[in-house]
């Protein structure tokens, strides 16, 4: 620990002492440390003490990954509408209204083309923060488009996904987008590009069960939830306690679900490392067949 | 047996039958009564099931005596033969598959099966497929590509089982497995929800050229039980949550979900199965007549775009 | 029990109650019940008191499956030599000397063309009396070839399979074989013609682990042990008794490997269905193509 | 930590060594008679690498300090990142996949790794695979062409596991499908023997375009271990099946199950790890450019009859 950040720990003043968005302290979920947001940030988010990843705000995520002043937003163009006029213990358009001026977004993903050390990717970020992650139409709709525009500019897709699942004020719509961004994948697949996905704390549902899991690599960070049903669902249905580490990162792993669990901190140097890998194979054989053409 | 809205219309039914028992009993012509208690009688059925409440339908989709996956392979189609096992993880008795006849042409099926009894319901796990099921589905869409069959779906599931062993062998990987094989067939496939479309468990044998519907039977992203815990904290508020899931027949064809809703017999399938599963033989055979002039390329072609354009939503209005 | 083979079980002299081939009659090994060699013969070898499945002779297979008149025999025209000049307590050579002696074949297989139901097959038949049905260079060939002429003339491919695993004489030669029979699978499957393997009591080893288990379709016969490693190995391995019905048919069917455990005595007619429902698909496209061109 | 025929040479380089001390000590010219020592030692260990009996390989091929899977990954090629995990059963730590760079071009790399001491062995299972092992392999194959990357194999293991698990989990039913699975690559694929080639274990990553074998590797139906067991009914008599079954890559090469072998440094692998990795990256650079020019076509077909041919057999004689 550093003397810096041990000197900070010990004059939290009561009331940089919270949790909220703009307090200068927060306290680590998982080891109870005081810490500096500021030190939090600069370390990715993750806790200087113990490690443990903290969420990452959709923007911070694509700071991250993207190449300084390289990305350009595709998303944001579109939002919901209230196809079922859904109404719970609050209407839909309500939520969306509040979700929205607190996120600063139209809906809980962020999209666009960047540069990753200099290689042409298309950004998919999940916003856990807007309604759980939850994804409807407009998540689905840009996922499937900055996929299709990956595709059609040469890109490698990288989705950081967190969500809780569909989002069930869409209804069937929002089931549909699991079917939505699968088949986008296959623009995707024609064209020869990669798609590496990062699955994050949490990433559940629908999401988990759709294009979260088809990446040709997948990496984890470290002590997410990853599950198709909830824990508590489970623990309904089978009634007992579930096993530790159960649904989370390195229990998936060793499961042989994800290629590995990665430290945020060396996860933009690995997902560079694995792009470089898989897009300098051999020519594509109708690359080659362009090329006899050309030849002639 | 019989559903809490049915009840007026088994009263009515009853009085007939006494009407009549009583007339043939005394010797007496009492054929004008019942013709017009008859009329009563097909009047209330109409307006009962033409007016049935969301949540009504969800009970008439889980009815029991309504016809299940296996009820149609024995007898919508000839000469099914089951295919077992995914060659990987085991036999998923809640996923029933296998080779055959559709009214001459040769197909693949895929039917989730809930249990008619107790018995069979403990032995199909009530319909929810383990990782298994999904494999053995894909292995079915390999064979079908590789032999040129179309695949017939049958969908009919609560859900994917949440479970334990389930999370263990990737229950989500599965799912977008399957919907990402089926999504790429070459042959026709066509989904019919037979009963309840429980949420990615169904869709992971729905991404078919064309999706039908029955006319009582629902799909949903959540059961509406869930999806009012959730919402409402409060399972007991399932009826509420029905309504606004929208998971009817008739709310998806104008979601533009589903492509088709096959009517069922007045009085629900449970009260005709034979009925409602000609009907769906019917249906059937008119979709694959439809799909068979189609190339490999067509056939991707047109899944592709069926799922691509789904959902709904609006440009940003100008700041 | 019909009150003939009851009778007769009561008569037999000392003399015909053997085990021979020659015996008239038998004892079931399953249940112990004397046998009429002919009864055994009729009910396509399967015990008429308890439905043990005994072991077919490679002949009597073909006569179960093949329409009665149209077996063309393929097999035969080739046998093993000595590639390693292997000794062991008895040199090779003189083991195939003997072998042949006994059998009547050149080697561990009997393969031919026919008609099954009507429908054009390629028959594929193991021979286990022959030095346990193990697979050499001449098993291979045969499978090889005949799997190669039934993707030329447009036959279904039907395997049975027994066998003891690689013959272990012809040493790397006979592990080849796995990959030389799995390859010419593919003319098959180039041609769009289904295979179907029966796998009986026992595949073991080698065979199990190449072309046996390939098959688009898989039957095994009921109590039928098909393995990958023996029995004896895994419990020198794990040193534990093995739970009851372990790699036997029935245990494996519940494991997803096979699609069906299918009585002998109904064998013939659901190969039949299964031919019949997986040769009437739709065109293929280079059919269709075809069609298309002579249509010009 | 040597193998006992290595004693002789072990003794004479004792002697050499003392020989220098003494005459460092002594300060005295000894330098004539060291020469001398160290001929004698050059032809020694010549005469008893070049005429090993086939036990004796067999014991080379097993050496502690051998080069295994990993050593090479880390070593022979650049920027290896591991894969990990089959999606469907587990991660066989027993095998290692992932991508790498060999010589500047991105290959996919498949080991089978044993442990280079007691514990890594127990958590390697020894090399011997489980079903999940083989699924891993299958899963890199088809990154392979999707990718069109070229596929090295690393062969190492007494052989799949012979349990429980592995058998209900359809260990022959992946090996099956994984040597049919390779067999179909459209990318050039090579496999060396680094050590053990252990029977369908070994083959079921074996089924490439060009099969390459260390000097000292050896590549077997069954080890000799069991063979003896089988056949001689002792397994004591190993040395006895070693010699029967012909498993050297000397006799490989006659047999030609194997094409190309690579010489290992004088005295063995484990005697020179560094120096034997080089001969392995150059052998493999050379192979790799060699298929680089072919096409898918032209891959799927020359593999295809490679493995067609194999086998030695004769026309029955006439009657
Ligand atoms: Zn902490
Ligand atoms: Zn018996």
């Amino acid at each position: 620990m550093a003397l810096e950040r041990w000197f900070r720990r010990n004059r939290p003043s009561k009331k940089e002492d919270d949790n909220s968005p703009a307090g200068l302290w927060l306290k680590c979920d998982s080891c109870g440390a005081q810490i500096y947001r500021k030190d939090l940030v600069a370390n990715s988010y993750v806790c200087p003490e113990c490690s443990h990843h903290h969420r990452v705000p959709a923007d911070a995520r694509v700071a991250m990954l993207a190449d300084e002043g390289t990305f350009e937003v595709w998303s944001g163009l579109i939002e919901a509408q209230d196809a079922l006029e859904f109404v719970d213990t609050q209407a839909y358009p309500e939520r969306l209204t509040k979700a929205r001026q607190k996120v600063g977004r139209p809906d809980a993903i962020l999209t666009g083309g960047a540069l990753l050390d200099g290689q042409p990717v298309a950004l998919v970020v999940m916003d856990f923060s807007f309604l759980g992650g939850s994804m409807g139409s407009v998540v689905g709709e840009e996922i499937a488009s900055a996929t299709e525009r990956a595709a059609a500019e040469g890109r490698t897709l990288i989705a950081v996904t967190s969500s809780g699942g569909a989002r069930m004020q869409e209804g069937a719509l929002s089931l549909m987008q699991m079917a939505k961004t699968t088949v986008a994948l296959e623009a995707l697949s024609r064209a020869h590009l990669p798609y590496i996905s990062v699955l994050t704390d949490p990433t559940t549902g629908g999401v988990t069960a759709s294009f979260a899991t088809l990446g040709d690599v997948i990496f984890a960070e470290p002590g997410a939830l990853i599950s198709f049903a909830g824990p508590r669902v489970i623990q309904q249905t089978i009634r007992q306690d579930l096993p530790a580490g159960f649904q989370r990162s390195e229990f998936l792993l060793q499961k042989g679900m994800v290629d590995d669990v990665v430290d945020r901190r060396e996860l933009r140097a690995r997902i560079a490392d694995v792009i470089n890998l898989l897009r300098s194979g051999l020519a594509q054989p109708e690359e080659e067949e362009a090329l006899r053409v050309a030849a002639l | 047996m019989s559903l809490p809205f049915e009840k007026p219309i088994e009263d009515l039914e009853a009085k007939i039958r006494d009407m009549r028992a009583y007339a043939a009993e005394q010797e007496i012509d009492l054929a004008s009564e019942v013709e017009a208690l008859q009329d009563r009688l097909d009047r209330l059925k109409r307006d009962t099931y033409e007016n049935l409440t969301r949540w009504q339908r969800v009970q008439v989709a889980r009815a029991a005596g309504r016809p299940t996956g296996l009820d149609y392979l024995q007898r919508t189609f000839d000469d099914f033969t089951e295919l077992h096992g995914d060659r990987t993880l085991g036999d998923d008795p809640a996923v029933v598959t296998g080779l055959a006849r559709l009214a001459g042409t040769s197909v693949i099926v895929i039917a989730q099966q809930k249990g008619r009894d107790t018995k069979e319901n403990i032995h199909r796990n009530f319909g929810m497929s383990h990782p298994s099921g999904y494999r053995k589905a894909m292995r079915m869409f390999d064979l079908a590509d590789k032999f040129r069959l179309p695949v017939i779906a049958l969908i009919d599931t609560p859900g994917a089982y949440p479970g334990l062993a389930a999370e263990e062998q990737g229950q989500a990987w599965v799912i977008a497995e399957s919907i990402r094989r089926m999504s790429q067939l070459t042959v026709p496939a066509i989904s019919v929800v037979i009963g309840e479309g429980g949420s990615g468990g169904a869709l992971a044998i729905g991404v078919a050229n064309r999706v039908l519907i029955l006319e009582n039977a629902i799909y949903s992203v959540i059961s509406p039980e869930s999806c009012a815990a959730i919402l409402w904290r409060d399972a007991g508020e399932a009826e509420k949550a029905a309504e606004a899931l929208r998971l009817t027949a008739r709310d998806l064809i104008a979601l533009e979900v589903v492509d088709r809703v096959v009517d069922e017999p007045l009085g629900g399938a449970h009260n005709d199965p034979a009925g409602a599963m000609a009907l769906v033989k019917q249906a059937l055979v008119e979709e694959l007549a439809f799909l068979a002039s189609m190339s490999p390329e067509q056939l991707l072609e047109s899944r592709y775009k069926r799922f691509r354009v789904l959902g709904r939503f609006q440009a940003v209005a100008a700041a």
